[in-house]
């Protein structure tokens, strides 16, 4: 099984979650393991996550603006992700 | 070029100072200093906390400072942005743009901002005499970094 | 609203300090500082003398101050610029403009920085290697000014 | 004669040489008697100066670029100068 396409293993990520969202969901991040049928994105951690219901739900409910990190560099919801990854969900920024 | 991320507060005057040692090209200095207002959408503003993403910032920073090196016609820049507890009048966050002209100084100088404000992962959560909240993002930040 | 004819140096740090003092609706500092470079024209600068007309010099920085002020919305202006000799590296002319947002500062500063250079009566005369030359004025300040 | 127009008596200006014209006529200004049929305008003021010939006429020539003030404001040739006027007559400013 060693020369499986990633897609068909699990993939075992960082979270992180900042700001506001970090507030929402009661914790500054944790370890998620993607199944092998979960798509290998953002989308697909997203995904994972509203499944939850309760404020994972609300606050990645379609059409609330929400950033993403992955390995410190911006992504969006159809960058991939491997394992080891760290994938960060926070609020659009407000510095300056 | 200079990316700093810190806590404690800057005095202008020195930073510019350093930034320009040594360099007699320069003939232009842009900066941009972002303070804390003490009124923000109608509320009064009693203080603000400030967030950030550490690793990422940094990253980000210096990808924003590269990318206006790339593309105007600037000798150094400075970005140093404060994180933690700040009270109303105190600064937030300091850009500063040599060069030998000052049009490219200021074009520089705006960009960075610009960018910063859509691109660097800080938060801000002001105290207002109702509680706490977090800053929403504004539109017109958006509209102004999509300029460039 | 401020404007400044000096020989001596100025504190770009204390002078912001000022600039702000007891405003803290002011969200936003944009300064342009201007400083002696070393090469002019394809010649080595050893350093410059400026001549100003003293009367008319503090009339034209108050105008356009104020103009600027009446176009933009800003809190408050500060110019200050220096006379008699000056070394490479040394500042020249200090600009700051203070507002509740960032558009607004940056605006203001390069308008009076654009004004001043066309308006305001100043000369340099440079020492360079091979003696004493006056600056020419630059086509490209004339268009900056046009601009607005 | 107290109710004669200004044009037909003397006008008697203070006039001020700046910068690279102060050094090219060799004096950083004087006392200018306009005559009653001299234009009482800037432009009058630099017809009666370039007429003395010498760097004068060199300095004030047509196309030469040169920049006036009247009383401490921006001035042009068209505009008109009282007795008592204080008359700058100077290089394009290189501040800043």
């Amino acid at each position: 099984m060693t020369n499986a396409p990633a897609s068909l293993v699990a993939t075992t990520l960082r979270l992180v979650y900042l700001a506001r969202l970090r507030e929402a969901f009661g914790t500054a991040g944790e370890t998620l393991v993607l199944a092998a049928d979960d798509s290998p994105t953002v989308g697909g951690v997203v995904a994972a996550l509203h499944a939850r219901g309760g404020a994972w739900a609300v606050e990645l409910a379609p059409g609330r603006a929400v950033r993403f990190a992955v390995n410190h560099r911006v992504a969006h919801r159809d960058t991939a992700v491997q394992d080891g990854d760290e994938v960060a969900v926070f609020p659009p920024v407000t510095g300056g | 070029m200079s990316v700093r991320v810190q806590t404690a507060d800057f005095d202008v005057a020195r930073e510019i100072a350093a930034l320009r040692a040594g360099d007699t090209g320069v003939g232009a200095v842009a900066t941009f200093i972002g303070t804390v207002r003490d009124m923000n959408d109608s509320a009064r503003i009693d203080g603000m906390t400030l967030e950030h993403y550490p690793g990422m910032t940094e990253a980000a920073l210096a990808e924003i400072v590269a990318e206006a090196r790339a593309r105007f016609d600037i000798r150094d820049a400075l970005v140093i942005h404060r994180v933690g507890v700040l009270a109303p009048g105190d600064q937030i966050v300091l850009v500063a743009v040599t060069s030998a002209h000052r049009g490219m100084a200021f074009e520089a100088c705006r960009y960075v901002m610009d960018l910063l404000k859509t691109r660097a992962p800080f938060w801000k959560k002001e105290r207002t005499p109702s509680g706490e909240r977090w800053v929403e993002a504004r539109e017109s930040d958006e509209k102004a970094a999509q300029r460039w």
